[in-house]
This record gives C-alpha cells, structure tokens and sequence, in this order.
C-alpha cells in the first residue's frame, strides 16, 4: 500500500476569489502579516501498488478526473509506503 | 424530430426541459438514462441541470463517463445538436465538447434571479427565431457559473461567433466576457448557464426562454455552415 | 462508548442518568414491563425512545387539544407527514420538523440535514415532494457569531435543497436576542400525491422481510435523540461532535428508488417510515407497534461505514439518507434490483414474527428481548406543573405602551431597515426557488404559490411564528401565529386548508415555561377551529436554552391552501395606476411586541389585545370570494411594522405610488401591529361589487398613482416619501448587517 | 516571508460523502488498485514573519476562520523561507 497526496491548485492565471475573501477576512482579523493566501484541494489516495508502480495510476486518475486542465494543475507526493 | 433529455443520477432539471419541450412546444422527447449506450434515432439530445453526481469534486466532472456520453459526443461531431443548460452546460465544458470551464461564483454563493442577457449570436440552430442583440431575461440557478477560459480561447470564440449569449447590464457570477452561453466551433453544441427552459410560460412570468426551443424545433437537423 | 455494564451495574450506578431516563422510568421499566433488569444495550433503548423528542412523554397532554380532522383531512398526526384531500383524487401532504440544536452547534449541516429529514417524512408517505420552506430564528445581527450561524444556515439549507431539486418557495427570517445562544431552524416541506398511494410506518404479516436501505450506518448523532431533549451550555462544548453530515445525492437517488418501488410496486411494500431521529430503533419499533407485530432483527447485517460499533451504537446511530421498508416475504430480490439501479444498499435486516416481542441479535447474541409497546406505547405520561409567569399578570395590571411619533417618515425609513422588517432576498437568492417549473409565486410575497401541473390548481403556503406575541401574551399569540398564516394564505387568493407546526419552547419542566406552551397550544387550537384548519402534523422542540436563557416560546405555523384556478393567483404588489386601496380589518392601538415598540424602547413589553378570531375569519371569507371572483388586483397582508410598511412593501418592485388619506389614523397607528388585516388593491370597475361584499370590513384609503411616491395624510402627520429611496433602504439593510464588522 | 501550508481535513469519524463518491468513480475508471480516497483542503499562506513566529499566526488564523472544529482537524507545514 502506497499513499500518496495529489494537490490540485489553480493556475496561476486565474483568479480564485475565495483565497481573495480569506485574505481579506485575515486582514479584517488583525493578521496584516498574512501577505497571500492560494486555495487549493488535495486528495489522499491510498493505492494498493508499490510505491514505483503508483506514478502511472495517479498520473491517469489526475489528468482523467480530478484536474480539469483548463484552469487547474496539479502537483503529487507520496507521503508512505507500507 | 425526435429530442432525448438525459438523465444523470442528480440531475433535477431533467423534467423541466422536457415538459417545455413537450407540453409547451408539442416536440417529441423522451427521458434517456444515463446507462444507455446509444442515442440511436434521436435527431438532437439534450443535457439538463440539476447536480449530477452532486457535484462532488467538480460540477459536471464525473457524469462525462457515464455509458450515455460516448454517444452524445458521437452525435456532437455528426453535427446533430446538443444543448446544455446549467450543470449540463457544465457537463459539456468537461466533456471537451466545449472549450473552457464553469468556477465557481465570485460570491462564492449559489443564486438564483432573472437576470438580463443579451442575444450576441442569432445565427445559431438554437436562437435564429431571437433578434441579433436582443435584450432578454432568463432566470439562473447556480453556484459554478463562472466562465473561465484563457485568453486566446476567448479571442477564438468572438472571432468565430461563438459567444452566444452575455450577461447584459450585470455580471451575477464573474464570468469572463461576460459570457452566459457558448456554442463549438461549428455551432450545434451549445451550453449556457441560464435555464431557457423555465421560461417558457406565462403562468411562472416569463417567457422569454420559448423562443430558443422553437429556434430548435423549426431547424430540425440542419446543419449550420461552419 | 464505554464497555458495557451488567445490569446489575447499571441498577447501581445508574448511568441513563445522563441519557436522561429517570430513575422512576427505569424503575418502573424494571418492575412493571419487564420484570428484570434491563441490559446495557436495553437501557440505551429505552433511553432514547422515551425522550421527549421520541415519546413526547411531556407535550402530549397539550396536543390534544389540537383540533386534527375536518372533511379534507385524509391522514392526521401520527405518520411521517399528514395529508389533506385536493380533489381528483390528489392529496397535498405536508410537515414541519425543528432542527434546533444541530443548527445551534454545527449551522450548515444542522440546517442542511434537517431539510433531508423532512423531506424523507414527505417521501416516505408516497408523495413526491415539491416544494419546500424555512423559518429561521437568530439571535440580534450586531455580532459575527449571528452572522456566521446566518451564512451558514442559509448556506446548508440551500446546498441541500437545490442538489435535490425541491424548490424553497416561503419561509421567514427574524432576529431576536432571545436566540443568541439557541437558533431555531424549522423546515417545512409540502408534497402531492395520487391518493392511492398513501403509505404507512407500519410493518406486519408473519415472515415479511425488514429492509434497510440507503446510506451507510455510521457513529453519527448517537445520542441525538436524547441529546436534543437537554439544555445547552458552554461547558458541554466539546462533546458536541458526533455531527450528521447530509449527503443531498445520495438522498435524491433514495426518493427516486422509494418513489418507483411505491408508485409502480405497491404490492410488494407492507410500510415505510424513514430513520430520524433515534435511527433504526424509533424506525423499527414504531413500524412494529402500528402493525402490532413482534420483530426481530440482525445487527451484523445492518450495512455498516465504521468498525466495530456496538449495537447500541448501530441502532441509535443517526447518519442520515437511510429508510426501513417492510417488503412483502418473496419481494427482497425485487426492491434490492431497483436500489441497485439507483447504487443504493438494499438489505435484509430481519423479519416479522408472531408474538411482540422485540428481539435483535448482534455477534451471535441477543442483546435485546422486550416487548415492542415498552418502547413505543407504554412510556410514561408526564404531568407538568404549570405557573403563570408574574411578568404577565404584572404587564396585565399596567397601562399599555404608547408610542409619541413626533416624525412618521423617519419612523417608517428606520422601520424599513430594521432587520426582521427589511428585504430577505440576500438570504432568499441562495435556494433554487423555480426548479421543477411550477413555482407560481416564489420568495418575496406573502405566501409561495405552486401550480399543479396538469391541473388548474395551486397550491400556497407560508411559515409563520412571532415568538415576542407569544412571550408576552401566550394565548393570544397563538391566535395571531394562525391568524397571520391565513392572512398571508389568502393574500395569495387560496382558501386554508390545513396547517404543520413546530412547537419550539425551553425546559417544559420549568413551570412557568409550560404554563406558555400549555396557554399558546390552547390558542393555536381555538384558532384552528375558528379558521377551519385543523393540524395534521407537527414537531416539538423543547429545552431551547442557552446558560439558562429560554428563548420566546416560538410556535410556528405551517400553513397550506388551495388555489381553485391557478389563474386567479393574486399578486401581493401593486398592479395598476387608479387602482383603488382597501385596508381590511379595523387598526386599534397594537403596540406590545411590535416592531415599533423593539425599536424604540429596544425591548418589547406589555400585553396584548384578545383577537376577535369570527370577525377575521368572515373577514378573510368574503375577501378570498372576492378575489376568487377576479376583483382584486393585489393583495398584502400587515405583520411587522404594520401599515407603513405593508403599503411600502406594495409598492416595491413596480413603478406605482399611492395617495392615501389615513386621517383617522394617527402616525403611531401607521405602526400598529393589530392582527387580522391586508391591503388590497381593487380596480375602477370592480369597486362597486368589491365594497358591497366587505361592507365596512373594508375601508377605502386612497388610490394607486403612478408617480413612485407614498403620500398619506394622517391624523397628526403627512407621510411624502419617494419609493424608490424607501425601496434601496429596505433591499440594503441586511447585506449591509450581514458584512462582518469586527 | 514564510510560505506555510495548511491542511484542513475531516475528522476521522465524519462521513465525507465526497470522498466516496470520487472513489466509485476511479473503480469505475478501472482503476481498482485505488483503495481508499480522502479529499481535503489546503491554504498557502504567504506570512511576512520569520519562520520561528508564524505558529502564532497558524494558530489563530487556523482556528477562527480556516477550520471548522465540529468536524474538522488541520496540521500545517512550514514550505520555504526568505
Ligand atoms: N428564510 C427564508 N426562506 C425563504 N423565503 C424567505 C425567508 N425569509 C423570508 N422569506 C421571504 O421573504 C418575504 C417576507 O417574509 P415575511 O416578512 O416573514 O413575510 P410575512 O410578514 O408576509 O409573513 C416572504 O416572501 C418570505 O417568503
Ligand atoms: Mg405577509
């Protein structure tokens, strides 16, 4: 088993409102030192393959289903292997 | 001709585009699950709102695999027309049948009003019986609504017409252009975030959607030139 | 959960102490229905089941007064929802369920789950449901906590709703201190069906199967049942965790499979009732009961999220999107195959069994063996000490407040901003209001209005509830949360039918807090025979305390009439310039708990006129006929901030004004809350037939102007305000109260 | 500036219908090898601190607005430095 966190963010292109109104809503807190803020989603997939093996599944499940590659990337770790 | 609503798990809209189509426009229409393979003997199809697979991960996401959609996107590049409306339009985007993608709103919050659009193309299978420019208002109903695409995709749209409606007046979502609804280059898909189809009588106080399935029905088949 | 104790230790250190069984329950538990000691898993039963939310062990005796038939009435209380003829065959069927204390503690899954679960009441019944209504209570908007406990409930309500696909059509927003520490949030949901479909909790027949289907069980809201039966404080803060979390897609795949298995299968189905609150016990137990069958049950078949949950666990369990069937022996493999087509888990769970006795098994034990009325019919009544509260018989004995109104449009602009008065729509946007396409009449009239399609008729309905009337007054409070329902129904042009309700109140066992209960019930119902609309079904919700603070007694009214031809809707704005203006019913001096008095004093005080309830009721009799008659251009009703803002409200939206002599109404009257009266608007042609009819119940104050301006010359005031300033006052107010400040 | 990254995920027993839904779908994808999924939220946060004075900032900022203690837990880690 092989677990491995997949981090999907917008491109840096697009405007995200929502890390706009965290930001504000920080700055409204006091938190003036908060200079940005970025939103993004990750999933945790737990695969039952050895760690080499899980580049081609994550590869395909990213870029077939939870990326949507006009406004979305992705980057992925794997955070354990047992 | 012969018009099939499909229905994905969560769609909710699916009887209020066929109801506008059959009581209120006399078509033929039947419901089509989302199981079926082929759209054999549909002359045009038809994907509804609602929150397919709820939505989760990302409006439209998931039902692009459902067993139906190989045979929408079979009928998509035969030139027959495929309209979405809302989550449908969402489905499409999704499906790569059109260029760009639905955010969520600026508010970040669902809403649903009238808003005023204008008709930026009446050039299309779907709003020939609409004036070029015409203002008219159709409710929406959506917390992803945000038309996003880049830059050069949207100079391809206008310089191909593709932009089909736009929000007139005020932008309710974000929407880049202000774009409400787009169709594919050749012009027989086409996805929009208003629901045209909940304006189509008079009882509920608009009927400004008619117009768009009556456009469909006199043009039947015909292929729009590219 | 902590390892199981023998009975014997449970005798001993009394833990449904903290489940809140009394010693006297259990003891008599013990000695007199099953001569022995409970078990463990027994004890936890017993716990849930006889808590109020479940038994209504202590609201009982009240709701009987409750008038609950009349020749319309097919299905009263008692069943997942009452259900009320409409002709043709067709039957509307409608509840209200409270979701008080999940709202409280966690506002977007709260409000959201307590959507799902009334709308499974409606389905549950066979009726498809259609529409759907809020009432919201919060505390004061001047601090973040409010604001959040807003943008969340609303949030959740709407994220369920929409995914489903069932239009939120009516509710309404208040804003009291009182629900600081203790939000109310009630939903209502209205569904319609073909009479011969009616379905019933009931399972029976030796040998019959018990199915389970929909979700998944996991540890979610154990303890609910009971836990919505205590008090709030602080300090139990960090044990409220085992959230329900709602899942809108999963439920909309069960009401598809629940629906067909009804409508095209009803000869496979014995009865079906959804799993609310006490999850499968109350489910199981009460089906058994109403068949009066014994049932037994295997608990390692119950479809399971999360390991190694003990039986108590598995039967109290409140994960939401789950429904127990009784399917006729030799059908499971046909009601499996249509929830597999939907995804969904179909399963055997048990059977049947002569006798009754309530049996379950779990890892090869019998971990429960009573009968099934210990559970359901033979919980303890509960008589309750009643005391009038002193600060009503001191109110009664003093003179009654009267406003000094030295500038009328200063009034009524502050009026207008005041958050109960001013515009919902902020809130109202976030729910789909027009899906299925047959909302008539959406948010932002009196009542929603729905068409039935393929028919001529609509339907229309309202939430209605006004806690301050109630604290002050509580029987006339009563009357008036009915009288404002009706009113609001008729404004519509539909004729009451039948009314839901949710009983939100504090501790019943604090005596001055059931003396309010037992006094507004007593006005609800006198209401309810006068107005011919009888209760069908309803909620209770009790022990709405924060730190020791009640809230006001809080009954809400849910409120459905019958709309002959739908063409005759009638609008609540204004129509047409030269228009003539009615107000009906007569204005005295209404001030305690209203708007006006909040305003100004920034507290409510005094009590209240007695409602003549015969003289609104014809009143609303002759109107609806007029308007049935096509000779009433709009109509309005008067509830917060009275006049003034009810002829504003009319005004809104169009680019009409009006020229109205009120002058024998002085300019603290335009804010006079007396119950029981609308505005309406009637044409030129129809003046003549239109006043003959009201008599001097109507009274003719001016006309329509198509100027955007409301001029009204009062006794002691001139009222000149430009509308459309009055209208950016109105539609501002709340966003701007809702913007986080600090 | 200290770039910090937090992780909002549910606690271990809320149902996240989410989650499962995604999983049936990568089945039905044909990747079955997937054998559990477990979806989350991340926020960058740009703090214009040293490093050893942001946990102040997680902290609060994490605790008032970013995480919803009913049904939510969060860790963060700390990603560049400068
Ligand atoms: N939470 C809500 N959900 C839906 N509609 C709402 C809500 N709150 C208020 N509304 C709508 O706003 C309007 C004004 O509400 P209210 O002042 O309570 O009306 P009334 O005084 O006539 O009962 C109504 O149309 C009501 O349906
Ligand atoms: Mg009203």
């Amino acid at each position: 088993m092989t677990k491995v966190r997949i981090f999907v963010t917008y491109k840096p292109s697009v405007f995200d409102p929502q890390g706009d109104t965290i930001k504000k809503t920080i700055h409204a807190l006091g938190h003036d030192e908060v200079a940005d803020v970025q939103v993004g989603k990750f999933f945790d997939l737990t695969i039952d393959a050895q760690v080499d093996q899980v580049a081609k599944t994550v590869k395909e499940v990213a870029e077939k289903l939870l990326v949507n590659f006009n406004m979305e990337t992705y980057t992925y770790q794997v955070m354990e292997e047992n | 001709m012969k018009i099939a609503v499909i229905v994905f798990p969560g769609s909710n809209c699916d009887i209020d585009i066929y109801e506008a189509l059959s009581s209120v426009c006399g078509a033929d229409v039947d419901y089509v699950s989302h199981k079926q393979a082929s759209l054999a003997g549909y002359d045009a199809v038809m994907l509804p709102g609602g929150f397919s697979y709820g939505d989760y991960l990302r409006a439209g996401a998931i039902a692009r695999f459902a067993p139906v959609m190989k045979a929408v996107v079979k009928m998509a590049h035969a030139g027959q027309p495929v309209f979405g409306t809302c989550n449908g339009f969402q489905i499409l985007t999704e499906a790569g049948l059109l260029p760009g993608g639905l955010k969520r709103n600026d508010s970040q919050q669902f809403i649903c009003k009238t808003v005023p659009l204008e008709v930026v193309n009446n050039q299309t299978l779907f709003t020939s019986q609409y004036q070029e420019h015409e203002r008219i208002a159709l409710p929406i109903a959506h917390a992803d609504g945000s038309y996003y695409a880049d830059q050069a995709t949207l100079d391809e749209l206008e310089a191909n017409h593709q932009v089909v409606f736009r929000y007139a007046e005020e932008n309710p979502n974000g929407s880049l252009r202000n774009i409400a609804g787009i169709t594919n280059r050749q012009g027989n898909v086409l996805g929009m975030m208003p629901h045209p189809e909940r304006a189509v009588e008079a009882i509920l106080g608009n009927t400004d959607g008619r117009r768009l399935f009556e456009s469909l029905l006199a043009n039947g088949s015909v292929k729009v030139e590219e | 959960m902590k390892q199981a104790m023998t009975p014997e230790e449970i005798k001993e250190k009394k833990p449904y102490l903290d489940w809140s069984l009394s010693e006297d329950e259990y003891n008599y538990i013990s000695e007199k229905l099953l001569g022995r000691l409970p078990n463990y898993t027994e004890t936890g039963l017993f716990s849930a089941m006889w808590s109020e939310h479940c038994s209504y062990k202590k609201s009982k005796p009240v709701l009987r007064l409750f008038p609950n038939k009349n020749a319309r009435v097919l299905q009263g209380p008692g069943e997942g929802a009452g259900v009320v003829d409409i002709d043709d065959g067709q039957a509307v069927v409608f509840k209200a369920e409270s979701h008080n204390h999940p709202t409280t503690v966690e506002p977007y899954q709260g409000a959201a789950t307590g959507i799902g679960g009334i709308l499974r009441d409606i389905f549950s019944m066979g009726a498809r449901p259609v529409a759907s209504l809020d009432s919201l209570h919060f505390g004061e908007l001047d601090n973040n906590t409010t604001r959040m406990k807003v943008t969340g409930t609303v949030r959740g309500i709407g994220d369920y709703g929409n995914c489903m696909g069932i239009p939120t059509v009516a509710g309404e927003t208040t804003f009291d201190p009182c629900y600081q520490g203790n939000v109310l949030c009630n939903a209502m949901s209205v569904g319609l069906m073909d009479q011969k479909d009616i379905q019933k909790g009931k399972a029976a027949g030796i040998g019959n199967a018990v199915m389970y289907v929909g979700a998944k069980t996991g540890r979610d809201g154990i303890h609910g049942a009971t836990f919505a039966s205590a008090d709030f404080s602080d300090e139990n803060a960090t044990q409220r965790s085992a959230v329900q979390v709602g899942d809108p897609f999963m439920e909309k795949l069960l009401l598809e499979a629940c629906l067909e298995v009804i409508t095209k299968h009803p000869d496979w189905l014995v009865g079906i009732q959804d799993m609310g609150a006490a999850g499968i016990v109350s489910s199981s137990a009460e089906m058994a009961s109403e068949g009066k069958s014994g049932m037994e049950l295997d608990l390692d078949l119950v479809p399971q999220r999360e390991t190694g949950m003990s039986a108590y666990e598995i039967m109290l369990s409140e994960s939401q999107e789950r429904m127990l069937l009784c399917v006729n022996k030799g059908h499971e493999e046909d009601v499996k195959k249509i929830f597999d087509d939907y995804d969904l888990d179909a399963v055997t769970i048990g059977r049947i069994t002569a006798g009754h006795q309530y049996v379950l098994h779990h890892d090869g034990q019998v971990v429960c063996d009573i009968p099934v009325a210990s559970l359901t019919d033979d919980v303890l009544e509960e008589a309750s000490e009643e005391k009038k509260p002193a600060r009503i018989t001191k109110a009664e004995g003093q003179p009654a407040w009267r406003p000094q109104i030295t500038n009328a449009e200063e009034a009524l602009r502050r009026l207008l901003q005041q958050s109960t008065v001013a515009d919902k729509q902020c809130l109202y946007q976030q729910y789909d209001s027009q899906v299925r396409t047959c909302t008539v009449v959406g948010p932002g009239s009196d009542a929603g209005v729905i068409r039935v399609r393929g028919t001529k008729k609509g339907l229309a309905m309202t939430t209605d509830g006004n806690g301050r009337f109630v604290y002050l007054s509580p029987k006339v409070g009563g009357k008036i949360a009915l009288v404002e329902a009706a009113c609001n129904i008729v404004a519509a042009g539909a004729e009451p039918l039948a009314i839901t309700d949710c009983l939100n109140y504090g501790d019943p066992n604090d005596p001055e807090i059931f003396w309010e209960l037992h006094q507004s019930v007593q006005g609800m119902a006198d209401a309810c025979r006068a107005l011919d609309t009888p209760v069908i079904s309803g909620n209770v919700s009790l022990y709405n305390e924060n730190n020791g603070h009640a809230i006001h007694p809080t009954p809400m009214v849910g409120m459905v009439g019958l709309i002959k031809d739908i063409d005759r809707v009638v609008p609540s704005f204004a129509q047409h310039a030269g228009d003539h203006v009615y107000l009906i019913g007569k204005t005295a001096d209404d001030f305690a708990g209203s708007e006006l008095q909040k305003m100004v004093q920034g507290d409510i005080s005094g009590a209240l006129n007695d409602v003549d309830l015969d003289r609104i009721h014809d009143n609303l009799r002759h109107l609806l006929s007029e308007m049935q008659a096509g000779h009433v251009a709009s109509a309005h009703d008067l509830s917060e901030g009275g006049l003034g803002v009810a002829l504003s409200e009319t005004l809104f939206k169009t680019d009409l004004g009006m020229d109205l002599d009120l002058r024998d109404l002085t300019a603290a009257q335009l804010f006079s809350e007396t119950p029981g009266r609308l505005v309406v608007t009637v044409p030129e042609e129809q003046v003549a037939v239109f006043e003959k009819s009201l008599g001097d119940n109507a009274k003719h104050i001016g006309t329509v102007t198509n100027t955007h301006w409301l001029e009204a010359h009062l006794a002691d005031a001139e009222v000149n305000q430009n509308v459309t300033e009055l209208q950016r006052l109105w539609e501002e107010a709340l966003p701007c109260q809702l913007k986080s400040k600090d």
